[in-house]
């Protein structure tokens, strides 16, 4: 039995380095990711080896540079119209970030307000609040984004608009709960038996710790916007052509499966690592910025 | 000497943290008879839960770990049994109240049907008497109207109440041992007299040996027969309650007495041990409590000090103790 | 006598029941109803009671979180309810500073102890952080914990310290009253003795005065000047803390104290046998009528329950119960 | 309850008529649908026939009284384009969403809660590990790109089934199986987590202490409180439901309301548009309300304190 038990405390230990080096790997390879992304979209103009909207007909449909019949010029292929797949995939990143984030930055704040307003007061206002919020969230965001660039017609702020126009409701549920707690917590009372202001109080005590919340919040989000934006371009109401978008590449070259893969599926795989490495970065900053979840 | 229910030796229990290994029961031994009631008392961390927990053999998973010893439930060693084989022994031979009544019971189903799954699951009874049975164990634990609680939910009753269905739940199949851990720290004074006197009551008609675990010396004064005082995964005195109380003989049992205000006597100043309870995870080498320790020699620093019988029920570990 | 620093004159405080969406006020809670009690220059009153009994409501009262349903607190001898709000931020809420239960959180755990003990100083006078931060280090030096702690974030320290620390915070002011919730319960055994002491040396040095809220008679006794036993919103008992624990007049302060004892059963002198109460704090939505107590009394009468008990002072005790009459 | 019941829907009820004149109006913004619909050499009598022809030429308030006096009795009005009835164009794609859906959702609520609670249970295992990586997955890879590959692997290069349109089982395969990326991961990490949190509560320590075995204690009383937290998200499963079914139903081209929501939003085809809206609104709400009273019978506490 002793020696079971050796075994077992050796297992374990083991477990809990390798355990370590992945929790760091969760942090290390996705900001590394996401620092590449934040590079390329911003110096698109500059390190892209053709414009987005280059045509070059005679070349079009050129497979990724390490398939038979492709080129080092096009590393990774061309599209239907010739154009280069890893140049637009630059540029589609610069829309897929900017509209991310100009979304996250519109809901993180009507959210907190709205939760922070919800959680402090109370009553009937949080009452109608949160029945909004629970009509919000149930809303199929796809449907509510058609109507959406329909009745105002498509671009970048009808994306940004549809993205936020639900999405605030999720950063509103979650804040209000955490100000429903802090509200009730010793040392909010501890401050108001001091005689710090409402103001002093929900700026220096509630909102530094619900940082916390709100950051994972954002981080995580960042992949669910990345997605929903390229669902949307792929429907074809995202920003409209020529300006590429991971979405409508993928779209593009749906219907040359057969003949030119590379079209369709290079765009998907970006999108695929981006929100990955989103949603390991809030994770890791969950573990390690909550200590309600933190483990002994 | 009558019959000894429960005999724990030399248990060591360990939990595997990020942080390294945590010794929270470090060689723990003491037995219980028939009829009795052995209290651990001990302050927060000193692992009295854990020594509780190791006994049931329900230790958090993944984690923690009984390293050796030997826990001897009537002649058998409960350690070397399957999982099958112990959950067998769970709830029938041995069973265990926990401390918040609050969450210890299953807020969806009724009070009826959470008795009533233990008894089914270790008594072969028809329908019928499972009802009884589960009405009888209510009247053990002297709840009013037990009829009528068998349909209620957990919610509709008070916390009192609640820890009472928690000790029917506990006593329903009349075990041989029972482990209390804490179940009155969360209850009012007069509920909390309430709740001990109940102690009696079960023993003098089941015959149960009981484990009660506690931080409340009055507790302590109230239902023990015998108390081994824990501290940091030892337990560093266990003696007849009287004598804990008249003639202790270790250091820290004296000063957690002299510490604890009373109310027969007015005190001008209390007596407080200075210092904390030392970090699990870094154990000072030697005696553990020689760091807080009014009358540490120098040997205390260097070797644990072996555990000196007095006689039959009292040991002491204390190099001051010959 | 010394002089009183604070009195509750007949205070009530209840609490409306809502239901609904459109919160309808379906009944009241009454957490207070009717208590009276003052505290003098440097001593120190306990509340005490089991929960329900409406000791933290008192509390929250005195602190001025809430507005009493009734009745008046006076400060000094003025009615701290006509106080205008500059008069309360300068003359009332400084004074009356708190310690809370639990250490763990009553601590911004984003704050560093600097700003948690100075918070009090920034918050009322126009100090500048330097001046702030002598301030702080000369509090932490007087409650026994070193001054470099004061970079340190709260949840670097165990309980026992994080207490001293809020002790500190309370002392920041220079309070007359500090109105102390349960302030060891929440502490390790071989701990309570030393804030216990700590606390009756700051008395001592500051001529502090204390309400103390708390459910461990023990520890009331050892603090306090005067006790006051609540049930279900009313003071059943109310007098010297030496004459109350010696002599018990209510049954309710004998049961109470029964419970309270560290005694050994067979040491237990005669009359302070054990008593056992029946049955289980009624709900304070709708008390029982007469007596609060009687469907838990030991020594109950036809009456109890028909008439409620008038207050009758013996000696220096105040006592509600048919018994004396 | 009744009164919960009563109050609850009254509310659902209010919250209905604000989004059908959401709608409408939304609809309205985008411009003149007969722009669409006439050629550019058409005269401007003709345009004006047209807007006569479909309603158009009335005010506001007009249009938006037929409108909902139509919905009240049923009629959901008249498709601009195809000048039939909405009620028979969507008689015939509903059933197809439904075919699609139905089976995409009992499959991911049953998977996810299995594989929440064996995840949960059997912690850091393979499964638990497989789980995990599968939820990873499904919460970072595109659905509608899913579906393509889908179709590149399964259709273009080992051709063992269809690539779009409708027919026999074989045509169910891909789409449904996509749809499943859309509902299965949310699901089983939120069992998995409550399952977690239940699994460490006092009262599981308690049912084990009874000597339950471990079945026992995971499917009787760990599940049964786990389950609420699933039911307080089944509003947003349904959108999830919703949104899966607009992008699937347009990658295999398959004839149902996601794919008629966005041909007759493209074509400005009102009454289609504000049909689909109030239908899925009615849906959401609908849903909403089910789930208060489920939540309501799984949790005594919410019924007796009601009751």
């Amino acid at each position: 039995m002793v020696l079971s038990v050796e075994k077992l405390k050796r297992k374990r230990r083991g477990n809990t380095r390798w355990g370590n080096i992945a929790r760091n790997l969760g942090m290390i390879l996705p900001a590394l990711i996401f620092a590449l992304l934040f590079f390329t979209a911003i110096f698109a103009n500059l390190i892209a080896p053709y414009p987005y909207d280059e045509t070059n007909l005679p070349q079009r449909r050129m497979p990724p540079a390490w398939v038979e019949g492709g080129s080092t010029d096009h590393f990774l292929g061309t599209d239907t119209l010739g154009r280069d797949v890893l140049s637009r995939a630059m540029f589609g990143a610069q829309v897929s970030l900017s509209v991310s984030l100009l979304a996250i930055v519109i809901t993180a704040v009507v959210g907190t307000i709205l939760g922070i307003m919800s959680g402090y007061m109370g009553g009937r206002v949080d009452a109608f609040i949160m029945r909004v919020v629970d009509i919000a969230l149930a809303f199929p965001g796809l449907l509510v984004a058609i109507l959406l660039a329909v009745s105002i017609g498509p671009g970048f702020f009808t994306v940004v608009f549809a993205l936020s126009v639900l999405a605030w409701a999720g950063y509103a549920r979650v804040i209000r709960g955490e100000a429903l707690r802090l509200r009730n917590s010793d040392f909010v009372l501890q401050a108001q038996i001091v005689g710090a202001s409402p103001f002093r109080i929900m700026l220096r005590h509630i909102f530094p710790n619900i940082m916390n919340v709100l950051i994972i919040g954002i981080t995580l989000n960042i992949g669910t916007f990345i997605l929903a934006e390229a669902g949307m371009s792929y429907l074809g109401i995202g920003i409209p052509p020529p300006r590429p978008s991971w979405g409508s590449m993928v779209a593009d070259g749906r219907n040359d499966l057969d003949s030119a893969w590379w079209i369709s599926t290079f765009p998907g795989i970006l999108i695929g690592l981006v929100v990955l490495s989103g949603n390991f970065l809030g994770d890791w900053l969950r573990d390690k910025m909550d200590p309600r979840l933190r483990q002994l | 000497m009558s019959n000894v229910v429960l005999q724990v030796e030399n248990l060591h229990t360990s939990f595997f943290t990020r942080l390294g290994e945590v010794k929270a029961v470090d060689g723990v031994s003491f037995y219980v008879r028939e009829g009795e009631t052995f209290g651990i008392v001990g302050e927060s961390g000193c692992g009295k839960s854990v020594t509780g927990l190791s006994i049931m053999r329900l230790l958090p998973e993944p984690g923690g770990e009984i390293i050796e010893g030997k826990i001897i439930l009537e002649g058998k060693n409960i350690l070397e049994l399957s999982k099958k084989a112990m959950r067998a022994y769970r709830g029938k031979m041995i069973s265990m109240i926990l401390q918040d009544p609050m969450s210890s019971l299953n807020p969806v189903y009724t009070i009826g049907d959470q008795i009533s799954e233990a008894v089914k699951l270790h008594q072969d009874l028809p329908d019928n008497m499972v009802e009884a049975e589960v009405v009888s164990a209510l009247r053990l634990l002297r709840i009013p109207d037990p009829e009528i609680r068998t349909k209620e939910y957990p919610f509709q009753l008070s916390g009192g109440m609640r820890q009472r269905v928690v000790g029917s739940i506990a006593m329903s199949c009349r075990p041989r041992l029972l482990i209390a851990d804490e179940p009155t720290t969360a209850l009012d004074a007069t509920i909390q007299a309430q709740y001990l006197a109940l102690f009696d009551d079960i023993q003098a008609k089941t015959n149960v040996a009981i484990i009660f675990i506690t931080h409340d010396f009055g507790v302590v004064s109230r239902i023990c027969d015998r108390v081994g005082v824990m501290y940091a995964g030892k337990i560093l005195e266990a003696a007849p309650t009287r004598d804990i109380f008249k003639a202790p003989k270790h250091p820290y049992t004296k000063a957690l007495i002299d510490s604890v205000p009373r109310l027969e006597v007015k005190d001008e100043r209390l007596y407080s041990i200075e210092g904390q309870p030392p970090s699990m995870f870094r154990l000072p080498p030697g005696c553990r409590f020689r760091p807080r320790c009014p009358v540490a020699m120098d040997i205390c620093g260097e070797q644990e000090p072996p555990e000196v019988k007095l006689n039959e029920d009292h040991a002491v570990s204390c190099w001051r103790v010959k | 006598m010394a002089k009183v620093l604070l009195e509750a004159r007949n205070i009530v405080k209840h609490y409306p029941v809502t239901r609904g969406f459109l919160q309808r006020i379906v009944g009241w809670v009454r957490a207070v109803d009717g208590v009276s009690f003052s505290i003098e220059d440097g001593k120190t009153l306990s509340l005490v009671g089991e929960s329900g009994a409406g000791k933290t409501t008192i509390a929250k009262q005195i602190l001025l979180m809430e507005k009493l349903t009734s009745g008046n607190i006076l400060f000094q001898g003025n009615d701290v309810y006509k106080f205008s709000s500059a008069q309360l931020k300068k003359e009332y809420r400084p004074k009356v500073q708190s310690v809370q239960q639990n250490p763990w959180s009553s601590m911004d755990p984003r704050m560093r102890v600097r700003e948690v003990v100075g918070e009090p100083l920034s918050v009322n006078t126009k100090l500048s952080k330097k001046e702030i931060a002598d301030n702080v280090g000369q509090l932490l030096e007087q409650v026994g914990i070193d001054a470099e702690g004061m970079n340190r974030y709260p949840h670097e320290f165990s309980g026992g310290q994080r207490q001293r620390i809020a002790v500190a915070r309370a002392l920041a002011l220079h309070p007359s009253l500090l109105v102390l919730d349960e302030p060891v319960s929440a502490l390790d055994v071989s701990i309570r003795a030393q804030i216990m002491n700590l606390l009756k040396d700051l008395q001592i040095q500051y001529n502090l005065s204390y309400i103390v809220i708390a459910h461990n008679l023990a520890t009331v006794r050892y603090m306090s000047h005067s006790v006051a036993i609540m049930y279900l919103g009313q003071l059943v008992e109310y007098g010297e803390s030496e004459a109350l624990f010696e002599k018990p007049l209510h049954p309710y302060t004998r049961a109470l104290i029964s419970a309270s004892q560290l005694t050994l059963p067979e040491d237990a002198k005669e009359g302070t046998k054990q008593i056992i109460l029946s049955g289980e704090m009624p709900s304070p939505l709708n008390p029982p009528s007469g007596c609060r107590f009687h469907t838990r009394c030991t020594e109950v009468m036809d009456i109890c329950s028909k008439e409620i008990p008038e207050n009758k002072v013996i000696g220096t005790q105040h006592v509600k119960c048919h018994l004396y009459r | 309850m009744t009164r919960f019941i009563v109050i609850r829907a009254l509310q659902t009820f209010l919250a209905l008529i604000g989004i059908i004149v959401l709608v409408f109006f939304m609809v309205r913004i985008s411009g003149d649908p007969t722009l669409f619909m006439t050629s550019p050499l058409s005269t401007p009598e003709e345009t004006i026939i047209l807007q006569k022809q479909i309603g158009l030429d009335k005010s506001y308030a007009e249009q938006f009284w037929i409108f909902i006096s139509g919905l009240a009795r049923g009629d959901l009005g008249t498709s601009f384009i195809k000048r039939i009835p909405v009620a028979e164009q969507l008689g015939s794609a509903l059933p197809n969403t439904l075919r699609l859906s139905l089976p995409s959702f009992f499959i991911g609520t049953i998977l996810g809660i299995a594989l929440g609670v064996l995840g949960a249970t059997k912690r850091d295992s393979i499964l638990d590990n497989g789980v995990k990586f599968l939820a990873i997955m499904g919460q970072a890879l595109p659905g509608f790109w899913v579906a393509i590959m889908a179709v590149l692997i399964f259709s273009v290069h080992w051709e063992i089934f269809p690539a779009a349109g409708t027919g026999g089982i074989e045509y169910y395969v891909l789409p449904v199986t996509t749809m499943l990326f859309f509902m299965l991961p949310g699901m089983m990490r939120l069992v998995r987590s409550t399952m977690l949190d239940v699994l460490d509560s006092e009262y599981i320590k308690l049912a084990r202490i009874k000597g339950l075995s471990e079945r026992t204690v995971i499917w009787k009383h760990a599940l049964r409180n786990a389950i609420i937290a699933p039911l307080t998200v089944a509003g947003m499963m349904l959108a999830g439901l919703v949104n899966g079914a607009i992008i699937i139903e347009n990658v295999f081209n398959w004839p149902g309301m996601g794919k008629l929501i966005v041909e007759s939003t493209f074509g400005r085809d009102f009454p289609v548009v504000q049909a689909i809206a109030v239908i899925v609104a009615i849906m959401v709400l609908g849903m909403n309300f089910l789930v208060d009273i489920a939540y309501a019978y799984v949790d005594p506490r919410i019924r007796y304190e009601r009751g």
